[in-house]
């Protein structure tokens, strides 16, 4: 239970996928002008990485190391699949924001790494924790960036059509927050933050 | 047997394969109601919305009407073409689903034509416009009301654009104009009438 | 050998002329040129005084003000950056003023003063100091600054009136620009676009627009005024060395070379939409375009053609600085493109076989 | 539309307006992993337009080949191309390896990376479901529209990473503040690299 | 064809009138000579002498068994009373003999040299003779005649591009005619075809004096104006438009240079069988009596500045050469050697600023304009202010002729040249070859 | 339930499946070739940190090198001991690794005279070219730290004598300082048995005049400490003290000799377990010099390595 808890923690902190590992950049920049897509992008992506790591993780003996990339990707595919038709079936404003990136999942270089990295080596439970940890770790960023850019871009948080924070109408954010390039530039921030956080926590660590 | 590669790898990418195809193609029969009944949804409410008038709006599925119709759109695209019915059955317009482009992409959008043949109402479906710039189609309150009540292409083209979002004001007025054109190349309430 | 022969004399240490003071123990050359880092940039502003002053009188007050908002922030922001890193004060060094002018050159006349600071704060921070300083940044900071302005309040910058008043001309310029002008502040370059969409239906006349492009044209950014006092400004630092002339050369031929091309008025494409404050002043930056004399060349016709395909085929007339911009991006690979040969250079293979 | 200008504007579409990397952010992982290095990014420039131009002609086959006349390509479309995406990268890998190990070697250790590169499948999905990448056409590709198509990403991609490459490298010698050195610095390059690429938004209409 | 140019280059403000006029005097014997041994590139010499010998002028006091190298003779008659480590102008340690010189002696009289093999290349190994030009490179190897590389061009060196320098100008007014017997004895040697004095173009009056006693097949050729046009490489593409390959010697384009004092001195010793001991040095910049003086080796700096009138307040750095290439000296003591042509003292106004790297390069270009070897100095030294020596490498640092055009028109006064030194030697100690 | 459909999908999906599997497994029996695991196994090994000591451009040239036999399992000097161990055993081969350390062989900086004050360029390869160095010595340390810089992990840092200290915790005896230092050929810095307890801090070759002349804290060469050692580990070659790590035990009696302050501790022991000082005390303590001794040996250990320091307190 510890070592869950450990590999849980790693994926939030000194190992998060975003800030330290550097994979799964494209979704988190493309979608997180707005909050409320970012945060199901979170959800979406947990969902794939908890339910394929187990799945990889149940079959990891039964995989041929040749074609392990193909099982792999198949079983991700799958799950980005069902994902698809759910969102679209069901939440379609969110589906028709989150669009293309949908798909993407499949190669969402967090999933397949992980699959690689962690399920492939790695029992189901531990799999799950890492699938859970890995997750939290990419929605908390995401999440927290789309809530920052729409909120200082735009003026107003709006999730599933209520309005959560408003400035109010006078308010003029910088437009370029929600535009690619303040996507890259508030990513760089958080980078040097969660770095600068991470060799604080680093030293402490060591310290102790 | 075993020892063949072909076997060793093939088997268990083929058991995976099958697995996932039944199971999503089982998720798709299951989801399949659920997201034509969302699709459908989503056309009658911005149908409705821009031709309050109407109860029902009936696709038309008439080919030679449909070419008709894309042909007078010219550039812009014309994915439906509705019969707009009233709660007696009577046909009160038409609505039609088009797509124009603007600055970030294509705008799709609903245009509901009256019986005489004049529009409505204008709701954007979809667009991905710059926030703040080409969103401005839809903020300016007083952008899209400009449209009611014109009644020809030319007449549409007269339109003032909005600055700062010519390109995407543009564009909507592109697809009023193509829908006004669609509506009289099909002949009007007669042609959308006439079952 | 047939000189008198001295009598060998000895320099007793009591007859030795003094030999102190000297203490410089530094490597060679041990003389050096004349010109400094701070005298160019300070050159640099005395090529754009008579423009940058020639606007104030045309504009009034709103120049003041853009001027000094983006000057103030400019500076100010050095000079903060530093006292927080604690790194040696470089705000005196010419260039975060030369940033802070040029960023107001390219802003509105009646941009609100606090997009102005914001500019100047981002040009400086973001565009110059994050990147270690004078010398490392890879974009044009006084660029950066201005786009992220105009990204940013898009809506705002579109939506400023046109300015029309100064302090010693009072005939505001707007006769030339017609009714345009009137409804939306639209430039010259814009009006020329709509007349182009509309084929011609306007009947705006673009040789019409030239005198007031070259002496007084008030639709426009700041720096806009006079091109004439721009041009001659550049052609100084041309003269004296300062800029090298490829870059204005490569940009504002390849722009009037394709206006001509695309049958618009090669002459007022030059001079209208900043092209000669981009050409002469910025693209010109040593620091954020190419080092090699190819490469300037090369970096310039970049630009220009980024700026007239972009002005004629895109949305928007006015992309000066995204052409810049987009360069900036490019010129270090441009460089590598042109990597150095050495005197005496031989091709490797050639070599090679020589020897063999 | 002449039929040679309509493809010269997919290609430059493709490839600069609607860059994949910059303003699409597809592929990112790979643009900031590798552009710290030129040579292993022209490798990778290489090897991506090579497998890009082979893959999305595999799926485009496999999509109106197959999974059309099955009627199952709405819903099988995902794990079908990357299963399809995956075993060529594979292939080639081992197929390089074995008959051209100069290749191998140039490109070829870049190969297990593309695999997960998100942008051979976006370019795969965007031939057969247009709208992904904004670009505003409204139809299918054919087999000769994709292939440009393709090209146009591929080299897009080459180019913004090389360009970045060559930005990072004058990265390295700058005395950049210490929190920012490295990955933060190479975002902040890369937000003012996408800065210039706005000024394309939209060129030609595309 | 040439044009009588190069690429790149400056123009120094040339300082050189203080002395241009100053007729060569020669100097005083001061109470104590240090000779060190290693005077020259190439191997250091063992002193042949110990403490008490007593030494004549002229007789050889160190010499080795290598194919580089020089040997050493006594400038002066006296009594050896030491061998010491010491220091010398280029900043090395070399083992010196000390000579306290004889109160009462004839200034003229010499052992003539005695060469072991035949030729002018003997001759001038056996005197000891070495390029005056700065290099200081043993000029019996490059004299010997060599099968593989044949030489057709014979050019004498009359540039004097620094600022200040002075000497091999006064040499040529001078004493034309030893400079133009030196010029025909290396063309013969080396069995040259044609053998060209080459002048800049600010000193008419030497190509004057030059033309009068050149006579047949010495060509007097005045080339332009701008530093360094003395530079071998650059001065050989000036005079034949051939360019020397990075790494390769002169003799692969069918050139050989000499500096003009070198052939003088060459002259010397065939004719006479004087070996090199003494040679001309400019004293020039903040000194009280600035001139030219003839000085026996292994006078102490300070004794020639004495000499020279001293330092005035004003002085703030002495240097040994002219001053774009000039090694600065810590300490004054240090002796006269073959290679030094000038000592100048630079007054805080006139010196170069002193600058730390970090002053940033503002990408300006102008290093790369000036670089006569079409270099990307800022490049260089950027790569090797970080240490990262492959970026040296890749822009070719060890191509650098280290003649500092780069450091003199740095706006921002970046340490360049030294920051190439730097990139080099770490270059040259990882066994990169150009 | 559309049974079609499910059928159909598994139709398509299995077809693309088996496209893809027999490609591969094509392609494993017709493209393979020989690769050596090991040089995988060798590089997960190696640190990775590239420094390029080893004289091979990368880790993974290294590990190709080892793996074909072209150098041996000790090839990482970066990596120490447990490197070298590891790649034994992954080659099945046994090894004799003696892991180096790099020290300072000078103790001037503040108690040096300067010849002058340079100006420029703040390195020591530049000042070491300017009229024959900055110090009067001409063996000894500049204290602009090129090797500090140098130093891939971290293991160097000035002191406020202008010195650079070397933390042996962190020092792999890579020897990249060495030859980044100007004087490093001079033996300024040099590589050293790992246990070797103390250092000589002077490399002056020059007479002791001299050496004198330019620094309080020259070996004098009064042969204090040859006399005072009891292995003969402490010798004088020409004119200057040389230790023999092999031959020393860490008994200090050297140090405690030198009337110069000139020998002194690394804060490694030659008995001991490395790191620590209490070990070291009780080999002091068995050659019977007084406890002050051990005292000032610890104090200026703590100066010289600052992390063996803290690792006694963790100990
Ligand atoms: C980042 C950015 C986003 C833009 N977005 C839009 C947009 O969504 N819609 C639009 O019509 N124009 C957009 N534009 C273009 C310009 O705002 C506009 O076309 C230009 O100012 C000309 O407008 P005017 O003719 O009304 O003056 C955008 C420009 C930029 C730089
Ligand atoms: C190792 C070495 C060998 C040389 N051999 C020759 C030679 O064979 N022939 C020749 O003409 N010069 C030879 N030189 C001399 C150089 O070409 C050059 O004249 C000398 O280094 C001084 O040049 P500088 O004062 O321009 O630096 C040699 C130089 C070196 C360092
Ligand atoms: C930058 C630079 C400038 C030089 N200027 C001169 C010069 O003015 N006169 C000269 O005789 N040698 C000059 N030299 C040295 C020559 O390159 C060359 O070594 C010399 O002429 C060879 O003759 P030597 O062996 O007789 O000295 C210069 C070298 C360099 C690198
Ligand atoms: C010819 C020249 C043009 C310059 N242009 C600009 C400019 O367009 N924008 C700017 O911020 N600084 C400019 N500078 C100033 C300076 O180079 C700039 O701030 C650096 O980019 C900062 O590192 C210019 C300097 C010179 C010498
Ligand atoms: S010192 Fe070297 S780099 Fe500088 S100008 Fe001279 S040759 Fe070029
Ligand atoms: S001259 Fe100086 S500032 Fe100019 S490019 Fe060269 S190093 Fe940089
Ligand atoms: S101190 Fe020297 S030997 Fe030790 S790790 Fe650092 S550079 Fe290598
Ligand atoms: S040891 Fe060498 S490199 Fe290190 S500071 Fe001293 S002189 Fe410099
Ligand atoms: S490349 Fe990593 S998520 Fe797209």
């Amino acid at each position: 239970m510890k070592q869950f808890v450990a590999v849980l923690k790693n994926g939030l902190s000194l190992e998060n996928p975003l800030t330290v590992l550097m994979i799964g950049l494209c979704s988190t920049l493309a979608v997180s002008a707005k909050f409320e897509g970012s945060l199901f992008m979170g959800i979406a992506v947990i969902f794939v990485l908890v339910m394929s790591n187990v799945l990889i993780s149940a079959v990891r003996k039964f995989t041929p190391d040749e074609v392990r990339i193909p099982i792999f990707i198949v079983i991700i595919a799958a799950f980005v699949t069902i994902v698809d038709l759910v969102l679209k079936g069901y939440f379609p404003s969110v589906y028709s924001f989150l669009g293309v990136w949908i798909p993407l999942i499949v190669v969402n270089c967090i999933v397949l790494g992980r699959a690689e990295a962690f399920a492939y080596h790695n029992g189901v439970m531990l799999s799950i924790a890492d699938g859970i940890g890995m997750g939290l770790g990419y929605t908390l960023i995401i999440a927290g960036l789309g809530a920052f850019r729409e909120l200082f871009g735009s003026g107003s948080l709006v999730f599933l059509g209520n309005t959560l924070v408003s400035f109010g109408p006078a308010y003029r954010g910088p437009n370029i927050l929600l535009l690619f390039p303040g996507a890259f530039l508030l990513f760089g921030f958080i980078v040097a933050g969660s770095r600068a956080l991470n060799r604080r926590l680093t030293a402490r660590k060591e310290a102790m | 047997m075993r020892d063949n590669i072909y076997v060793r790898l093939g088997l268990p990418v083929l058991l995976v394969c099958i697995v996932s195809a039944a199971g999503l193609a089982m998720t798709y029969s299951f989801t399949k109601g659920p997201i034509e009944a969302q699709a459908r949804e989503a056309e009658q409410k911005s149908l409705t919305a821009c031709l309050p008038e109407a109860k029902t709006f009936e696709k038309i599925a008439d080919a030679s009407m449909l070419a008709k119709a894309s042909t007078a759109a010219g550039d812009v695209t014309v994915d439906g073409l509705f019969r707009a019915v009233d709660g007696t059955g009577a046909t009160v317009g038409a609505g039609l689903l088009v797509g124009s482009r603007g600055y970030g992409g294509p705008i799709r959008m609903a245009v509901g034509v009256d019986r005489n043949g004049k529009v409505v109402g204008v709701t954007i479906v979809s667009m991905n416009e710059t926030p703040g710039l080409g969103s401005k189609v839809v903020d300016d309150k007083t952008f899209l009301p400009r449209f009611k009540g014109l009644a020809s292409a030319d007449e549409a083209r007269k339109v003032d654009t909005i600055t700062g979002a010519t390109k995407s004001s543009r564009g909507v007025r592109k697809g009023v104009e193509a829908a006004l054109a669609a509506f009289t190349a099909i002949g009007g309430v007669e042609g959308v009438s006439a079952k | 050998m047939s000189e008198a022969t001295p009598a060998p004399v000895k320099i007793a240490p009591a007859d030795m002329p003094p030999i102190a003071g000297a203490r410089q123990v530094v490597a060679g050359p041990h003389i050096a040129g004349t010109v400094s880092g701070r005298r160019i940039m300070l050159l640099v502003v005395g090529a754009l005084a008579p423009a940058a002053l020639w606007s104030v009188v045309c504009l009034g007050m709103p120049a003041v003000i853009v001027y000094a908002a983006c000057v103030l922030a400019s500076v100010g922001t050095e000079f903060a950056w530093n006292a927080i890193a604690r790194r040696p004060h470089t705000f005196m060094d010419g260039s975060a003023l030369l940033t802070g002018i040029l960023l107001a050159m390219c802003m509105p006349p009646m941009t609100p003063w606090w997009i102005c600071m914001v500019g100047g704060v981002v040009a400086i921070a973001l565009g110059k100091m994050m990147f270690g300083g004078l010398g490392f940044n890879l974009f044009n900071p006084a660029l950066v600054g201005r786009a992220v302005a105009l990204l940013s309040w898009l809506g705002v910058m579109g939506e400023l009136k046109p300015y029309a008043g100064g302090w010693l001309v009072a005939v505001p310029d707007v006769a030339a620009v017609g009714k345009f002008d009137a409804i939306s502040g639209a430039t010259r370059l814009a009006v020329a676009a709509a007349d182009r969409a509309a084929g011609g239906a306007y009947g705006f006349d673009l040789a019409a627009q030239y005198p007031a492009l070259l002496l007084k044209n008030l639709a426009g950014s700041v720096g806009e005024v006079s091109a004439a006092l721009l041009i001659a400004g550049g052609l100084f630092l041309i003269l004296i060395k300062i800029v090298d002339w490829r870059i204005p050369l490569g940009y504002i031929g390849t722009v009037a070379a394709l206006s001509w091309a695309v049958g618009s008025d090669p002459i007022f494409n030059v001079l209208a939409g900043g092209v000669v404050l981009g050409a002469f002043f910025m693209a010109t930056d040593y620091v954020t375009s190419p080092i090699t004399k190819k490469g300037r060349l090369v970096f310039g016709i970049g630009c220009g053609l980024f700026n007239a395909v972009t002005r004629f085929y895109g949305p928007m007339p006015e992309t000066t600085t995204f052409a810049i911009l987009f360069m900036n991006g490019l010129a270090p690979i441009i460089d590598r493109m042109f990597m150095p040969r050495p005197f005496g250079w031989v091709k490797p293979a050639k070599e090679a076989k020589a020897d063999a | 539309m002449h039929v040679v200008t309509q493809l010269a504007l997919l290609l430059i579409g493709a490839a600069l307006v609607n860059n994949i990397l910059l303003t699409r952010f597809i592929a990112l992982c790979s643009f900031f992993g590798i552009s710290d290095n030129m040579h292993t990014a022209i490798g990778m420039s290489l090897a991506v337009i090579f497998v890009m131009m082979l893959a999305s002609t595999a799926t485009w086959i496999a999509y109106y080949g197959m999974l059309v006349p099955l009627g199952v390509g709405e819903f099988l479309y995902i794990p079908a191309f990357i299963l399809v995406i995956a075993a060529l990268v594979q292939f080639v890998e081992m197929y390089l390896r074995k008959y051209s190990p100069a290749l191998y070697r140039a490109m070829g250790i870049y190969l297990p990376l593309i695999t997960t590169n998100c942008a051979v499948l976006a370019a795969a999905t965007e031939a057969v479901k247009p709208g992904f990448f904004k670009m505003n056409m409204a139809y299918g590709f054919t087999l000769g529209e994709n292939l440009i198509y393709t090209l146009g990403v591929a080299v897009g991609y080459g180019f913004a990473l090389l360009c970045f490459t060559a930005l990072r490298e004058r990265l390295d010698i700058a005395p950049v503040p210490n929190v920012l050195k490295g990955t933060p610095m190479a975002f902040i390059a890369a937000a003012l690299l996408s800065i210039g690429y706005i000024g394309l938004g939209s060129l030609f209409g595309l | 064809m040439a044009g009588g140019t190069f690429h790149g280059g400056i123009h120094p403000p040339d300082r050189k009138a203080a002395t241009s006029g100053a007729q060569i005097e020669r100097a005083p014997l001061p109470e104590r000579l240090t000779v060190p041994m290693s005077q020259h590139l190439g191997a250091p010499c063992a002193p042949l002498v110990a403490k008490g010998d007593h030494v004549l002028r002229g007789q050889v006091i160190g010499d080795v068994d290598a194919m580089i190298s020089a040997p050493v003779h006594a400038p002066a008659a006296g009594e050896v009373t030491g061998i010491v480590t010491a220091l010398t102008p280029g900043g090395i340690r070399s083992v010196c003999v000390v000579i306290a010189v004889d109160a009462e002696q004839d200034r003229d009289a010499f052992v003539p040299v005695v060469p072991s093999r035949a030729g002018v290349d003997g001759v001038a190994r056996a005197a000891g003779l070495v390029g005056l030009g700065g290099a200081a490179f043993p000029s019996a190897v490059k004299l010997a005649p060599s099968k593989h590389t044949p030489i057709d061009t014979v050019i004498l060196n009359g540039c004097e591009c620094e600022p200040y320098l002075t000497c091999d100008h006064r040499v040529m007014l001078e004493a034309p005619e030893r400079v133009v017997a030196g010029a025909r004895l290396i063309a013969e040697a080396v069995g040259a075809a044609r053998t060209v004095i080459a002048v800049e173009d600010n000193k008419p009056d030497a190509v004057e004096s030059l033309r009068a006693v050149a006579g047949d097949g010495v060509e007097v050729l005045s080339v332009r104006t701008r530093y360094p046009q003395g530079a071998e490489k650059q001065l050989i593409f000036a005079v034949t438009g051939r360019s020397v390959p990075g790494g390769k010697l002169p003799a692969t384009v069918g050139c050989l240079v000499h500096n003009v004092q070198t052939a003088a001195a060459l002259a010397d010793a065939i004719e006479t069988g004087l070996p090199l001991i003494e040679r001309v040095v400019t004293v020039s910049g903040a000194v009280g009596r600035p001139g030219n003086y003839r000085v026996a080796l292994g006078t102490p700096v300070s004794a020639l500045l004495a000499l020279a009138g001293g330092l005035t307040p004003a002085a703030a750095r002495v240097i040994a050469g002219g001053p774009m290439t000039a090694q600065p000296l810590g300490d004054l003591d240090v002796p006269v050697v073959k290679g030094m042509s000038g000592i100048v003292a630079l007054t805080a106004a006139e010196a170069a600023p002193i600058v730390d790297a970090d002053q940033p390069c503002i990408r300006c270009g102008r290093c790369v304009e000036a670089c006569p070897m079409l270099l990307h100095p800022y490049a260089i030294a950027n790569y090797a202010d970080r240490r990262m020596w492959d970026g040296c490498e890749r822009f070719f640092a060890l191509d650098c002729i280290e003649c500092g055009c780069c450091s003199y028109v740095c706006p921002t006064n970046r340490p360049l040249l030294q920051l190439l030194r730097v990139g080099k030697a770490a270059l040259m100690t990882k066994g990169v070859r150009r | 339930m559309d049974l079609t459909l499910i059928l159909k999908a598994v139709a398509a999906l299995s077809v693309l499946g088996v496209i893809s599997v027999a490609l591969l497994a094509t392609a494993a029996q017709k493209f393979a070739i020989e690769v050596d695991p090991n040089i995988e196994a060798i590089l997960d090994a190696l640190p990775g940190a590239n420094c390029g000591a080893c004289g091979n451009p990368s880790c993974f040239a290294a590990a190709e090198a080892i793996a074909a036999g072209r150098a041996p399992a000790t090839t990482c000097v970066a990596g120490g001991k447990s490197t070298a161990e590891a790649i034994a055993a992954l080659l099945g081969e046994s090894c004799e690794f003696i892991p180096v350390v790099s020290v300072r062989h000078c103790g001037g900086g503040t108690n040096a005279r300067h010849a002058y004050e340079h100006g420029g360029l703040r390195s020591c390869a530049a000042v070491a070219k300017l009229a024959g160095g900055s110090i009067a010595c001409s063996a000894g340390c500049f204290g602009l730290g090129d090797c500090v810089t140098a130093c891939p992990f971290d293991a160097m840092s000035l002191d406020e004598r202008g010195l650079p200290v070397i933390d042996l915790e962190k020092c792999t005896g890579c020897g990249i300082c060495v030859k980044e230092c100007p004087r490093g050929s001079g033996g300024l810095l040099a590589l050293v048995d790992d246990q070797a307890a103390v250092a000589v801090r002077c490399a002056s070759r020059e007479s002791v005049k001299d050496r004198r002349g330019a620094c309080s804290m020259c070996c004098i060469a009064c042969r204090k400490c040859e006399k005072a050692c009891p292995t003969g580990a402490m010798r004088m070659v020409d004119g200057l003290a040389v230790l023999d790590p092999k031959l020393c035990i860490s008994c200090f009696a050297c140090v405690e000799a030198c009337p110069q302050d000139c020998i002194d501790v690394t804060g490694r022991a030659a008995s001991a377990p490395a790191g620590t000082l209490d070990g070291l005390a009780g080999s002091y303590a068995g050659f019977s010099v007084d406890e002050s001794a051990v005292a000032a040996a610890t104090a200026q250990c703590a100066v010289e390595a600052p992390s063996a320091g803290t690792g006694e307190a963790d100990a």
